[in-house]
Order: C-alpha cells, then structure tokens, then sequence
C-alpha cells in the first residue's frame, strides 16, 4: 500500500468521526478524476513544524542520501519565484515531497510518480525568507532526504 | 501655486508639438528645423501631473543642465570651472562640527535603497531616508544584494587610512560628489537634501571606523 | 613570470617556439579559467533560477488572453479590436509591434504601442480613457487588458527584426528628442536614463543593466524586454511601466501613461534596436 | 470561469517532457488587499497527469505553490499520438482539465 492511500484511509476515518466541514478529504476523492487521487495531506500541510510534516509523511528516519539531486538557485532574486528541481537516482522512487523550512507552512508539495512517471519533479515555490529546502523522497518504502540552503534577496534598489 | 500650475500647463500647450505639426508637412528636413532640445524640455513638462512642488524635480539646475552630455559632447573648462565651483559651495557640515558619526547607524543607511520616492502623487512615507549606498557599491565584503555602478569600497579604510583630510574628503565627497569629480554618476546627495550632514557623518563613520565590517581584517 | 617566458621565447628556434608559445597559451588559459572558478561573484549563484526560470514563461497565459481580448466584442460599444490600425492596416496585429512606435495619420501624432491601443479602445470599443489608464497596470487584485494585448501583439511580432521606420518627420523628431531625453540628468537624484544604461556589465544590486549605447545589448534588451513577465509583480509589464518604474526609482513624480516624453525615448531605444529579432514576452526578475 | 493551462510537451527517445503554465492566484491567506481587507486563502490543492488513462503524477499543493504555477514532469514509454491530461482543483472546488497530443 502506497503512503498517500494509506493516509486517504487514515484521514477519511477522522473525517468522518469529526465531521469535518468544508474542504472535506472524502469530497476531494470523490471528485478527482481517478479514483487513485491522492487525498490531500491536511495534517502535514496545515503544520507550521518541520517535525510534524516529517511525522505526516512517515518520513522521520529519512536517510540522508547523495543520489538525490536538487537544482535551485543559491541565491534567490525574487522570494515569489523560486524554481527548484529535482532529480532522485535512487531506485524505485515512488513520491518526492518538498520542505521550505521556514515558511509559514513548511510543506510545500508532495507528488506521488506513478506508471512510468520519472523520479523528476519542478515547480516554483515562495519563500517568506531564506531557508534550507528539504527533499523527502520515498523509494522502496523507505525515506530519503537532501537539503539545500537558498538565500533570499530583495532586489532592485530597494 | 495657481501661477505655477497654469504655467507648467501653458508651457506645454504652448510647446513645439503643434509647430511640429505645422512644419510636418514640409519634409524630411523637419527635424533640423525644430529645437529638439526645446522640444525636449517642452515633452518633460507635459510628461508629469503632481503638484508643482513634485513637479519642480524634473526641472534642471544649472549644473545638471551642463552635465546632460549628449555622446559626442564633452564638458569645457568653463562648465567643469562652473560644476566644480557650485558643488564645493553646497557643502554643508553637522552641527557638531564632527564629520564622523554613529558606524552602525550608517550601516543601516547604506543598505537602505528607499526614500523619497512618489506613487500616486504621494512621497514614500519613511521615518528617514536610506542613503542607497549599496544599490552601486560594494561595502561590506559580505553584502551579497550590492550593485557595481560605482567603486568597490570593501576595506575603505585600510587602504586609505582615517587621516582627517580623508574623512574630510569622504564627507565631502557624499556630501557633492560633483565637487571633485564634475559630472560623475554618483547623485549629490547631500546638496541635493537626501541625506542629511548628521546621515552623512554617520555613513562615513561606516567608511571609515576600523570596528566597521568594511574594514574587517 | 610571463615576461621571463616571452623572452626565453626569442632564444628559441621557429618550431621550438610554437611548441612553446602553445605551451604558455595553455598555462595562461588554465590560469585563466582557474580565476574565473575562484571569482564568486554574485550572479553565479544566481545564474541557475534566472536558467529555470527562462524555460517556462507564465507571460505566455498573457498572450492567449490578449488574443481572446482582442477578437472579442468588449466595451460600451460591443465592438472587438479587429478594426483597429496598428500601423499594418485594419486588425493587423502580426508584425505591428516590429515597426512601433509610429506616426498615424488620424491622431497626427506618433504613438507606441500602447497609446495606440488607447486610441482603438476608446474610439472603437467606446471605454472611457481615464477608466483604462486607470487600470493600466495590473494588480494582485485586478488584472490589466492592456497588459494582456500588449503581451499578444508583442508576440505576434516573434522572429521578426525590429524595423522602425522613422520615415515620417514627426517620427525623427521623437527619435531625436527621445535621444536628448535620454542624456538629460534631473531629480533628486540626479539621474539621467544613461546613469544606469551607459555601460556594459553593471548592475544596480543584483540587477543587470543593458548598456543601451551598444547596438547588441540595446538589441537584446528591446526585443526580449517588454512585454516580460515580472516574476516580483506576477504580472506581464509593458514598456510603459518600465519607463513608469525607471522614473519613480529616479524620484521623478508619476510619469503620465503615454506621454510623449515616453513615445519619445522608446522610439529612440526601439529604432537603435533594429535588426533584432523579437522574442515576446520577456521574463524578469 | 478558470482560463486555459499551457501545456507543452517534448517528445525524445520514448520519453516525454511536460511542461505546464497554469494561470491561478494561489492567494495565502496573509495577502491584504488595495482596501486593506485579507485575501482569503485560494489555491490550488490538487494537480494529477494522466497518460491516456493513466494516473502517472498525482500531486498535492500547498498555498507555498507561486502565483501562476509552473510544474514539470517527465514520462517514461510515451509515444506519438498519446495523450495527456492535466487537471487541477482547488480549495475553492474550481477545477480545470486541459489535454495535449504527443507529436515527434
């Protein structure tokens, strides 16, 4: 059973015993477009701690791990802007997740790679500050991890 | 005011663009015809509708008149005699006589890029303003967010050490940059009312001050 | 040490000395690139965003809402812009861009891209100007028409020289004013445009600033320029808001959207341009 | 009511490079407006690839996402004539579904 499956059962029983109003996890599955969607991982988005995000992934005995790769900049001209790709060589990567460790709400994404979808993942993030980004990547049932620091700088004259 | 305004207006209405149409009609040869230089400052005037007092900015002093070098232009002895002259007259010193001030309130200064700036006809409102410093120059050896328009100034002091004529010069130098080198790029800013003698003193305490992280070892 | 080589240099025979000399190239190239790794400057920690984010344009959802703009009745008078003139005839957006700014008969007046659209929107779609200029520039609140059509029309000059004209006398006159204008120092500040665009490989902060006195760097910054997609403001920015901005960072009141003066200095940098090919929308920072 | 994704693809050697502009505020909530009111929080949460009919990337967002998104993926045994679907939704029950072609 993949990690993010079996959140979605985790988190469709807490729904259920709360009552959750709004953005509810059972909704979001039923109107994906694939009964595989994802529910969306509200503890670990929610969570302004690293520690928890960690703990809402699964993820607290990461390995440190060279094989993953992070392209971004080290210094960053524009904090809404902040490209960063990824590239895990670890075998049978199935999810990459990505931490800005200082946001407001570290978590920034999470993606699950299925049926041929390479262990490569880009997107651009905000970042309130600088910080150390961190890369989860779960290949195999095990977590790994790499981190880069990006400086954040205000540009033009002010 | 009123007088100002209608002025400002009537210099525009006034200006050449309608004799331009007048003489478009003739041919290629308009254009030596006009005083595009007029024309010019006729275009500045229509350009900007804030108060007059904002809108006085735009207008030119003498020696920013002489230091608007087209390329193929360079400053006479008698411009240079007339920049040089006006600049050293400006300079005005602190109350306290001290050309050195507070090192981290310059600090602060001279990494702050903002001040006085209008939106909406409205100025910045800033409790001071910054002295821009690093918006050209390198200060601090570890300032990563620096610009290059202007002189490196890692290790001010080392170099040239704090002699009083230095810090004499430095002040001056801040102060109307145009006194020693007439026309440069750097802004006048303290004959300008940028910054005030006592910011000055304190940029140049920053320049200078061996506790200072521009004269880190 | 390299003045000791050079002379040894002469002592030796012809073939000797190419050896010789391609030896020292390669110790002086070696040296070189040696330098160039240990210089840290700020740019190369930089270099690898502005790299990624040149490869994606978010500039390019601007272009396809200027084109649904454009071709859509909008307006009091429920009209769409397909029978406005940008210079190539009645709705001719391709290649309009390249030959802007433009003297145009019915105004009597040179205009760039933008006034020109000021004219089409207010006589043929019926807004009121002050109600455009208004939303001239987009915000995070509300985005702006016109920054959306000039993202279009920019674009649908791509792979096209820049090629103005300046054959009607009125245009020569705006180059030839744009020119003064752009030397003429002012403000609080003292600035003139040429403070800061005068040379080649300086920046304000970490900022680039083309040198618009060379023919490849004004090229360059014409033809990729604006249009571009702000990353800081999340939005496509036009010429004009570049003018706009140069002029508040100078300390210079609001400069008044579409004045001749910035017609003026734009015919100047688009006309030294000519020859580039056009590549819109840019991005920035 | 959401505008059109941009989607470009690059097909090489079976493999198949997506690119994808989405235009969204992805608004977090901290943002004040020109009157001073905040912004409520709106972005989007849920980004999924299809490959035919093939869930291959199954993403989650958060408000950290930037303002008009870019992603990027790539996929393994892609051929001429495949198709790709992209959809969003977000915390505001929009949603968008946009698809392309492979071509050589």
């Amino acid at each position: 059973m993949n990690l993010f499956r079996r959140q979605f059962l985790r988190l469709t029983s807490v729904v259920g015993a709360l009552g959750v109003t709004g953005l509810s996890a059972l909704e979001l599955v039923l109107q994906a477009p694939s009964a595989l969607a994802a529910v969306w991982n509200k503890p670990g988005f929610e969570s302004k701690v690293v520690e928890e995000v960690m703990k809402s992934l699964g993820a607290t005995n990461a390995q440190p791990s060279a094989e993953i790769h992070i392209n971004a900049p080290d210094i960053a001209e524009n904090g809404a802007v902040v490209p960063i790709e990824v590239t895990s060589r670890i075998n049978n990567t199935q999810s990459i997740a990505l931490i800005a460790e200082k946001n407001p709400f570290p978590l920034a994404a999470q993606v699950e790679l299925l049926n041929g979808a390479e262990p490569y993942f880009y997107v651009r993030i905000k970042m309130g500050q600088t910080s150390r980004i961190q890369v989860l990547v779960k290949a195999d049932g095990k977590f790994y991890t790499a981190h880069k620091e990006i400086k954040i700088t205000i540009g033009g004259c002010g | 005011m009123k007088a100002i305004t209608d002025q400002w207006v009537r210099g525009y209405r006034l200006g050449a663009i309608p004799l331009l149409l007048f003489f478009s009609a003739c041919s290629q040869w308009t254009a030596s015809f006009i005083d595009v230089r007029s024309n010019a400052e006729t275009m500045v005037m229509g350009a900007y509708s804030a108060t007059p007092e904002l809108n006085q900015r735009a207008v030119q002093d003498p020696s920013q008149k002489i230091c608007s070098l087209m390329p193929d232009e360079s400053l006479t002895q008698d411009q240079m005699t007339f920049v040089t002259d006006a600049a050293k007259h400006s300079v005005s010193y602190p109350n306290s006589g001290h050309l050195t001030g507070d090192w981290k309130k310059g600090a602060e200064l001279v990494a702050d890029g903002t001040g006085q700036r209008i939106v909406n006809g409205q100025i910045e409102k800033l409790a001071r303003n910054g002295a821009l410093c690093n918006n050209c120059h390198q200060i601090d050896p570890k300032e990563v967010n620096a610009g290059n328009l202007g002189p490196s100034l890692v290790g001010y002091a080392k170099l040239r050490g704090r002699s009083e004529t230095v810090i004499r010069y430095t002040y001056e130098k801040i102060y109307n940059a145009w006194a020693f080198l007439p026309c440069s790029n750097m802004p006048r800013l303290g004959a300008n009312h940028f910054l005030t003698p006592e910011q000055i003193a304190d940029v140049v305490a920053y320049l200078t001050d061996p506790q200072s992280p521009v004269n880190a070892p | 040490m390299l003045i000791s080589l050079f002379f040894r240099c002469r002592l030796l025979n012809k073939q000797k000395q190419a050896g010789f000399l391609a030896m020292v190239l390669m110790l002086f190239l070696s040296l070189a690139s040696g330098l160039a790794q240990s210089l840290e400057t700020p740019q190369d920690g930089l270099a690898i965003g502005r790299q990624l984010l040149a490869e994606d344009n978010p500039g390019d959802l601007w272009t396809e809402r200027g084109k649904r703009l454009f071709h859509s009745n909008r307006g009091p008078k429920n009209k769409s812009l397909e029978t406005c003139d940008l210079g190539l005839g009645p709705g001719i957006t391709k290649g309009a861009f390249a030959q802007l700014p433009r003297y145009f008969n019915d105004t009597k007046s040179v205009q760039d891209l933008e006034s020109r659209l000021l004219t089409c929107m207010v006589e043929i779609q019926g807004f009121a100007r002050a109600e455009l200029i208004s939303r001239r520039f987009g915000t995070l609140d509300q985005d702006s028409d016109i920054e959306a059509l000039v993202a279009f029309i920019g674009s649908d000059s791509n792979n096209l020289p820049m090629n103005i004209g300046l054959s009607h006398p009125l245009e020569r006159v705006m180059y030839e004013t744009g020119k003064i204008l752009f030397y003429r120092r002012s403000g609080p500040l003292d600035f003139a445009c040429m403070t800061c665009h005068g040379e080649t490989g300086k920046r304000v902060r970490l900022q680039d600033l083309p040198n618009m006195t060379k023919k490849e760097e004004i090229q360059q910054a014409v033809t990729t320029g604006w249009p571009a997609y702000r990353g800081t403001h999340s939005t496509v920015r036009t010429m004009q808001h570049r003018l706009s901005d140069c002029n508040w960072q100078m300390r210079l009141p609001d400069l008044n959207y579409a004045s001749d003066l910035s017609v003026a200095i734009t015919t100047f940098l688009n006309y030294s341009a000519n020859g580039g090919l056009i590549k819109l929308p840019g991005v920035r920072r | 009511m959401a505008e059109p994704m941009k989607i470009r693809a690059t097909l090489k050697n079976n493999m198949a490079e997506i690119r994808v502009l989405v235009a969204h505020p992805m608004e977090t909530g901290q943002r004040k407006d020109a009157t001073g009111a905040i912004v409520p929080t709106h972005f989007i949460h849920s980004m999924t690839v299809h490959l035919n009919e093939t869930l291959v990337y199954d993403g989650q967002w958060s408000q950290a996402i930037s303002r008009n998104p870019v992603f990027a993926l790539r996929i393994k045994g892609a051929k001429i004539g495949d198709k790709v679907v992209v959809h969003w939704m977000d915390n505001k029950n929009d949603k968008r579904n946009d698809e392309i072609t492979l071509q050589a």
